[in-house]
């Protein structure tokens, strides 16, 4: 408790604010290298967030696995590609009012449901207790994870090694300059292929042709 | 204190925030690509609130998959993208209409 | 062999002839097709002569057997089967008779011709089929007989299929004879629906218990049963004996080979017809209206058809229209119950019709293939025989007492006399006139073919097988040669000679009345027999009868138009313009038929087929259907835009508008 | 006992399968397996005949295992006196067809071989099947193969026609599923057999018997869904024709006497006024609509349509008939009638289809104007061409005149005028045939490409006079042919009289 606020409030919804913010950042800047940056941003406070929750394990995979790998990709993309960015955010002004608008309108329903009296209840689940000192999080997921949804999991895998292949496949180049042997064909050839066997007339010298 | 409801609204306003971004960005693919990571956070963080609330585990195991399909949703995505600028030299969402008869 | 083998055979050796020289033209040749048809001709005319002596002399009894079971359904059998009795063999006899002196008129006839053999096998398939007709002991084999004369008939009418007139007729033929089998066919089924049975024998047994049944043709109107069976059937018989107003094809099918003309329209296909009534006389007894209705379209075809033949100057149309008038008379026969008199008239014209016929034919010939009257004359010195076998038979045609026609149609006319049906009156003057009126046409065809100046010029040094401008000939006409002119004899001899000996066992003796069923009532044969004394006496009698001076008084006219005077011919002409273009047109029946009736259909069915078929069902429902979709769907597909961000849009849209009624309710 | 019926299906089904694995180079070989097999179906018929047994009407060489379990659906085959001659004529032309493209077709012939002897053995499955959803998978399988080979071999604008072709027929067979499916909910089976026994109530009745008329009504075809007809046949090639005519517009008619009479007998007595004046419409106004028409094989199609409406009447004067008399005599002349025309139409109108694509294969051209004066080329060709349109007009001694007689015999019972309409065929049905006769086959030579014609050649001869035979055949003796049905009629008429409605 700091000045009569507890710290885990605090953290909430300083997080929360930042995470809000970051989130508007991403779909409002004009340079998407910014947006990718904002995107680091926003996860970065929801893994934050996620460990206050004391959701531990995730938290640490969402920094590192999407922190780290996906949006870095993202960037990597972003730089590579070398787009005209300006035509790119052509009639943003233009669609700010229904983008805002239908976003209120959403986020208004969703709201309501949460908040209004009777709906939702979500005055029915208590505030858990904080966990032991000894429990691991990790532990308790990994648990979970390789018994419960061991058949899953391994899908899981399957799917990203899809993933890793759809990729490779979509991008590789095959070169249409470079030159290539085929020994099975250069053992494969026949005489006829390559030789043309003509006859012809022997010629004979033509009759003014001395010199 | 910081409730459930506190956490879904986080979640709710996240979507909100990510649905009005595909609005506001309807030719950037990568930005759409951003935003639909962004949704898939909000839904992550719903999980995670109600696996933390409900003291159940499911909801973590299952946004643990989620990432993981998101991953691969990302690579798959972003290569299909660098395809789309190699051929078409852009990404403007709306100079691909090749679909339309 | 025994006798039922032997009637099956006689109608099956014409169809093995005609297989044979049809499908194996090839391998047979010429001669071997007229001499494989000729004897198989000869060999069933021989056996059929053989069952009438039988039955004269041996008294055979009537016979009535199934070759086959066609099918069997509901207990009701459909079969294959003969009846022979005396109206059976006689026309068998009659049928293969004419159809052998045919045969072999033919080969002189066609000799050049390139369809040889095909016209041997139609010819030996016509005799088939018409002894299938004349022996059926039912009615489904009888139709067969009947659709199948009509197909030989069509396919000779055709013969030469090069010829754009030809295919005309023989398909006009056909149809017009459809009509007629579509009555037909009608009282079949009405015969079927009353009687459940086609055998002749259980029919006609049955036929007095329906005597009174009635049929509701339109709801509320009662009609008598068997006066529609009747009328249906007569329908049939109109078609194929070429009743006004269905006789438009027999001069149409003139388009054939004069053999055929013989043959099947004049002295066997076209009285099928005749035979069928006098074979059901059974039903038609029953029917007085029927035999009114049948009488009074006689008399009409005799009278209207015959006054044709006196401005034709085509010498076989001429004689066509002489058959539609002479099929006149013994469908009035049939009229007024004097069956007998019908199937007398019947024999006696199928002899000296096809003489005549075969005469003209002998004629064509010798003036290469000229059939107009205009361009010819005075051949009596160039071809003798055919002359005077001309001569016969236009006196059996005309009625000169003692010739065979004389006593047939007198009978007739004696008949008609002594009727005292509905229409009787008028219809014994219809064939008194039509007496003078034959005279007229048949004496005139012969002045004016063979008699009076020649018409024609000899080119000497032509090219006779260039086609040579109207009157003119390559060389002299000569008399036809062996093959042609025996046949006429071989006609000529029962043309002039049959009726004296046939006429009293046939009309009086009672000779077909096992065939033949009259009500006493309606017996008129019999009363006018109590008053004739033999054949001399008849014929006596004939010379003070007023159906003789009539005769005598056309053949004083003709003789002074169209020998002495023809300048008459011409006034006549000039001065009754209206009588002769009704004549000359025939009645307009034909430009009639050809305007409201083909023309019609055609027009009936391009207008069904462009407006309904094409224009309403296909072009409005299936068609339109596929527009309205097409329309829709040209409506609803600005939706699908093909931009990612549209379907994005409408899934948002969608999300809330599923959320906000989530929220509401 | 041999599974002959199976057999009969599935070797043609297999077989086609072979053919296509043979690739398109290997074209003779695909020819001569194609024979083959269409030979050994045609073969297997005979013990098939010969071991059926006239005199009973229950279902014979009857197969059942078990198909689907969970919704009862079993694979359940077997015969009775309306499908054997059906699946004799079907047997009978396989092998017709395939020597009909012998040498015509040149493109792709292992996948044209191979789409017949499918599509055989479906038809055979159509005719065969005992289980309600058996038979709708054999109805709309078979549809698969003709699609194709309209879609692939056909004139120029075979797409529309193909299109037309198979919405047509589909949009009928959906309603027939729907009608299969309420049923089997009803009776809680998809035996065909008790479907025949469930008690059903009129309005019941009403919506089945009008569902299963749709498709029926379709495929037969019937005046006003007949337009789809002539462009199939117009774009398909001769064999396409010919399976089409001869065979694929029976089952129009099979489904009738299977499906629409026993099933819904009191909804088929109350609207057979309906049924009887569209079917005289088709004789009548097809009729006068085939008179004029241009091309050879449009004719023949719409005078398909109008041989099709005696099929039609045939089995729908029964009712009339009862009500008339009281009983049921008479009917199966008009029933027994109904199937001989089948048959009948099968013939000749392949036969007819035949005659065209002999034509077309040496000019290229269907249009009557294209041609005149044939018989002076081909003599051999006008003898066929003459007997099978005189055939098709009824002639008595071709099969033709068969089904007609009986049919127009037994209407004469039901009432005067539909005799009358019916009979009116003989005037119209002869005037198309030979005007067309008349147009094409006799005159002068018509010009140069007739002039140049050559006559049939031996494979032409072998098909043509097989035909011949069979139609001359029926006409001179068709007892074996409705002896094949006599029980099972009865057994239908019986069936029918007696309401449903309890």
């Amino acid at each position: 408790m700091i000045f009569g606020i507890d710290i885990t409030v605090a953290l909430f919804y300083l997080f929360a604010t930042l995470m809000i913010a970051a989130a508007l950042a991403v779909i409002s800047t004009r340079n998407p290298v910014y947006s990718a940056l904002f995107l680091v941003l926003t996860f970065f406070t929801a893994a934050a967030l996620w460990i206050l929750m004391q959701v531990e394990f995730l938290g640490i995979v969402l920094v590192v696995v999407y922190v780290g790998a996906v949006m870095v990709l993202f960037l990597f993309v972003i730089m590579m590609l070398d787009m005209n960015l300006a035509p790119l955010k052509s009639g943003f002004i233009r669609y700010l009012p229904i983008g805002i608008g239908v976003a209120l309108v959403m986020a208004g329903e969703l709201l309501l449901v949460l908040w209004a009296r009777g709906r939702f209840g979500a005055e029915q689940f208590p505030i858990p207790a904080d966990r032991a000192a000894d429990y691991s999080n990790t532990e308790a997921v990994g648990e979970w994870m390789y018994t419960q949804f061991l058949l899953p999991f391994e899908v899981a895998g399957i799917i990203l090694l899809v993933a890793i292949v759809a990729a490779i496949a979509l991008t590789q180049r095959r070169r249409t300059d470079a030159l290539v042997q085929s020994p099975a064909r250069q053992v494969r050839v026949k005489r006829d292929e390559r030789v043309r066997l003509v006859k012809m007339k022997s010629e004979a010298p033509a009759q003014g042709d001395r010199t | 204190m910081i409730t459930l409801a506190h956490y879904l609204t986080l979640g709710a306003i996240l979507l909100c925030i990510s649905v009005a971004g595909v609005f506001l960005n309807r030719k950037n693919v990568l930005i759409l690509l951003m935003c639909i990571e962004l949704m898939l956070l909000a839904v992550n963080m719903n999980f995670v609130a109600f696996s933390r609330f409900m003291d159940n585990l499911d909801g973590q195991v299952f946004v643990f998959f989620i990432l993981t399909v998101a991953a691969a949703e990302a690579a798959i995505g972003l290569a299909i993208l660098v395809v789309l600028f190699r051929n078409r030299s852009t990404i403007n969402v709306e100079e691909l209409d090749e679909l339309k008869g | 062999m025994d006798l039922k083998t032997l009637l099956i055979v006689i109608p099956l050796l014409p169809l093995f002839g005609a297989i044979v020289a049809g499908l194996g033209r090839h391998v047979v040749g010429r001669a071997g097709a007229h001499w494989v048809t000729i004897l198989a001709v000869a060999a069933s005319c021989a056996l059929s002569v053989n069952v009438l002596y039988q039955q004269i002399f041996a008294g055979l009894e009537t016979l009535n057997f199934s070759v086959y079971t066609w099918m069997v359904v509901e207990g009701v059998t459909f079969e294959v089967g003969f009846l022979v009795d005396h109206l059976t063999s006689l026309m068998m006899c009659v049928v293969t008779f004419v159809s052998l002196m045919v045969h072999i008129y033919t080969i002189g006839y066609m000799q050049d011709d390139p369809g040889y053999q095909r016209f041997f096998a139609y010819i030996n398939l016509f005799t088939f089929a018409m002894l299938m007709l004349v022996m059926s002991n039912n009615f489904m084999q009888l139709f067969f007989g009947w659709e199948a004369v009509g197909l030989v008939s069509y396919l000779l009418i055709g013969f030469w299929f090069k010829k754009e007139t030809a295919i005309f007729a023989n398909m006009k033929a056909f149809l017009v004879n459809r009509v007629g089998d579509f009555g037909f066919l009608l009282g079949i089924a009405a015969v079927l629906m009353t009687f459940n049975s086609l055998d002749y024998a259980e029919v006609f047994a049955a036929a007095p218990e329906a005597a009174t049944d009635t049929i509701a043709l339109i709801p509320g109107v009662d009609w008598n049963l068997m006066t529609v069976i009747c009328v249906c059937l007569f329908i049939g018989a109109m078609g194929k004996s070429a009743q006004a107003p269905l006789h438009v094809w027999l001069p149409d099918s003139m388009e054939g080979p004069t053999p055929i003309s013989a043959l099947i329209h004049a002295a066997t296909m076209v009285t099928a017809g005749i035979f069928m009534v006098a074979r059901m006389s059974p039903l038609f007894e029953m029917s007085e209206a029927a035999l009114s209705f049948v009488m009074l379209i006689g008399a009409f075809t005799a009278l209207a058809m015959g006054a044709i033949g006196i401005v034709q100057n085509d010498i076989k149309r001429v004689v066509a229209y002489s058959t539609l008038s002479q099929l006149g008379y013994m469908t009035v026969a049939l009229g007024v119950s004097a069956y007998s008199a019908a199937i007398f008239h019947l024999m006696t014209h199928a002899f000296f019709k096809a003489l005549l016929f075969l005469g003209a034919g002998s004629v064509i010939i010798a003036m290469h293939h000229q059939q107009d009257m205009r361009y010819m004359g005075g051949l009596r010195k160039y071809m003798p025989i055919t002359w005077l076998t001309g001569w016969l038979g236009t006196l059996a045609l005309v009625g000169f007492p003692f010739f065979s026609g004389y006593y047939s149609k007198d009978a007739i006319i004696l008949s008609v006399g002594a009727s005292e049906r509905f229409g009787s009156d008028l219809t014994y003057w219809a064939v008194e006139l039509g007496v003078f009126i034959t005279a007229l046409y048949s004496f005139r065809l012969l002045y004016l073919t063979f008699h009076g100046p020649e018409k024609f010029q000899v080119v000497p040094g032509a090219d006779p097988h260039a086609h040579l401008p109207d009157g003119q000939l390559a060389h002299a006409p000569h008399e036809s040669p062996l093959v042609v002119t025996i046949p006429l004899v071989l006609l000529a001899i029962p043309s002039v000679l049959i009726g004296f000996f046939t006429m009293q066992p046939i009309l009086f003796g009672g000779w077909l009345s096992d065939a033949i069923t009259v009500n006493p009532a309606n017996d008129v044969v019999a009363r006018i027999g109590a008053d004739i004394d033999g054949p001399v006496g008849m014929a006596l009698h004939g010379f003070v009868t007023l159906p003789f001076w009539l005769m005598m008084g056309g053949l004083t006219l003709a003789t002074v138009i169209y020998l002495f005077r023809p300048s008459i011919a011409e006034a006549v002409k000039a001065r009754a313009g209206f009588l002769y273009r009704l004549l000359d047109n025939k009645y307009y029946f034909d430009q009639f038929n050809q305007k409201v009736f083909a023309d019609g259909t055609v027009k009936l069915g391009r207008g069904l087929w462009s407006k309904f078929d094409a224009g309403f069902i296909d072009g409005w429902l299936v068609n339109g259907s596929a527009r309205l979709v097409a329309y829709v769907a040209g409506f609803v597909r600005r939706w699908q835009t093909g931009f990612l961000y549209d379907y994005a849009f409408s899934m948002i849209i969608g999300l809330i508008a599923i959320l906000g009624v989530w929220v509401v309710l | 006992m041999m599974p002959l019926l199976s057999i009969l299906i599935w070797l043609p089904i297999v077989g086609g399968a072979l053919v296509l694995a043979l690739g398109e180079q290997r074209a003779n070989a695909a020819r001569y397996l194609s024979l083959l097999i269409a030979g050994a179906t045609l073969a297997l018929c005979v013990p098939l005949y010969m071991g059926f047994d006239n005199s009973t009407a229950a279902m014979q060489f009857v197969e059942q295992s078990v198909w689907i379990e969970t919704f009862k659906v079993n694979y359940h085959l077997g015969i009775d006196g309306f499908s054997l001659p059906l699946i004799l004529l079907t047997a009978f032309f396989g092998p017709l067809v395939v020597l009909g493209a012998w040498e015509v077709v040149q493109d792709k012939v292992h996948q044209y071989m191979a789409a017949f002897l499918i599509m055989e053995g479906l038809m055979v499955g159509v005719f065969a099947a005992l289980d309600g959803l058996l038979f709708y998978v054999f109805f709309e399988a078979m549809l698969i193969p003709m699609f194709l080979v309209i879609g692939m071999w056909g004139g120029p604008r075979r797409v529309y026609a193909t299109i037309k072709f198979f919405l047509y027929t589909f949009l009928g067979s959906v309603f027939m599923l729907v009608g299969i499916i309420y049923l089997y909910n009803q009776a809680d089976s998809w035996n065909i057999m008790d479907w025949h026994a469930l008690p059903l109530t009129l309005q019941e009745q009403i919506w089945l018997f009008l569902a299963f008329f749709a498709a029926f009504a379709v495929k037969i075809p019937m005046f006003p869904v007949h337009t789809w007809l002539p462009d199939a046949h117009v774009e398909a090639p001769t064999g396409g024709s010919v399976v089409l005519a001869a065979i694929m517009l029976k089952i129009g008619g099979y489904g009738f006497v299977r499906f629409s009479l026993p099933i819904a007998p009191d909804a088929s007595a109350a609207l057979d006024g309906f049924v009887i004046a569209l079917s005289l419409i088709a004789v009548v106004y097809i009729g006068f609509v085939a008179l004029v028409q241009k091309d050879m094989k449009k004719l023949i199609a719409y005078s398909s349509i109008s041989h099709m409406g005696f099929v039609t009447l045939g089995i729908f004067i029964a009712f009339s008939i009862y009500r008339n008399s009281g009983s049921m005599h008479g009917a199966g002349l008009g029933m027994e009638g109904a199937m001989v025309q089948m048959v009948s139409h099968g013939f000749i109108s392949g036969a007819l289809f035949l005659c065209v694509g002999v034509l077309y294969d040496r000019v290229h051209s269907r249009e009557i104007s294209a041609y005149g004066g044939v018989a002076n080329t081909m003599p051999w060709f006008a003898f066929f061409a003459v007997l099978f349109f005189m055939a098709n007009s009824g002639l008595p001694g071709t099969s033709g005149f068969v089904g007609e007689f009986m049919v127009i015999l037994a209407s004469f019972r039901a009432n005067f005028w539909y005799a009358f309409a019916a009979g009116l065929t003989l005037i119209l049905g002869a005037a198309y045939s030979l005007w067309l006769v008349k147009r094409v086959v006799f005159g002068e030579v018509g010009n140069a490409n007739v002039e140049a014609l050559e006559d049939i050649n031996g494979r032409e001869a072998v098909m043509l006079s097989s035909l011949a035979f069979m139609v001359l055949l029926v006409g001179l003796w068709p007892a074996p042919l409705v002896d094949m049905m006599h029980v099972s009629v009865n057994q239908l008429l019986e069936q029918i009289a007696v309401s449903k409605i309890n």
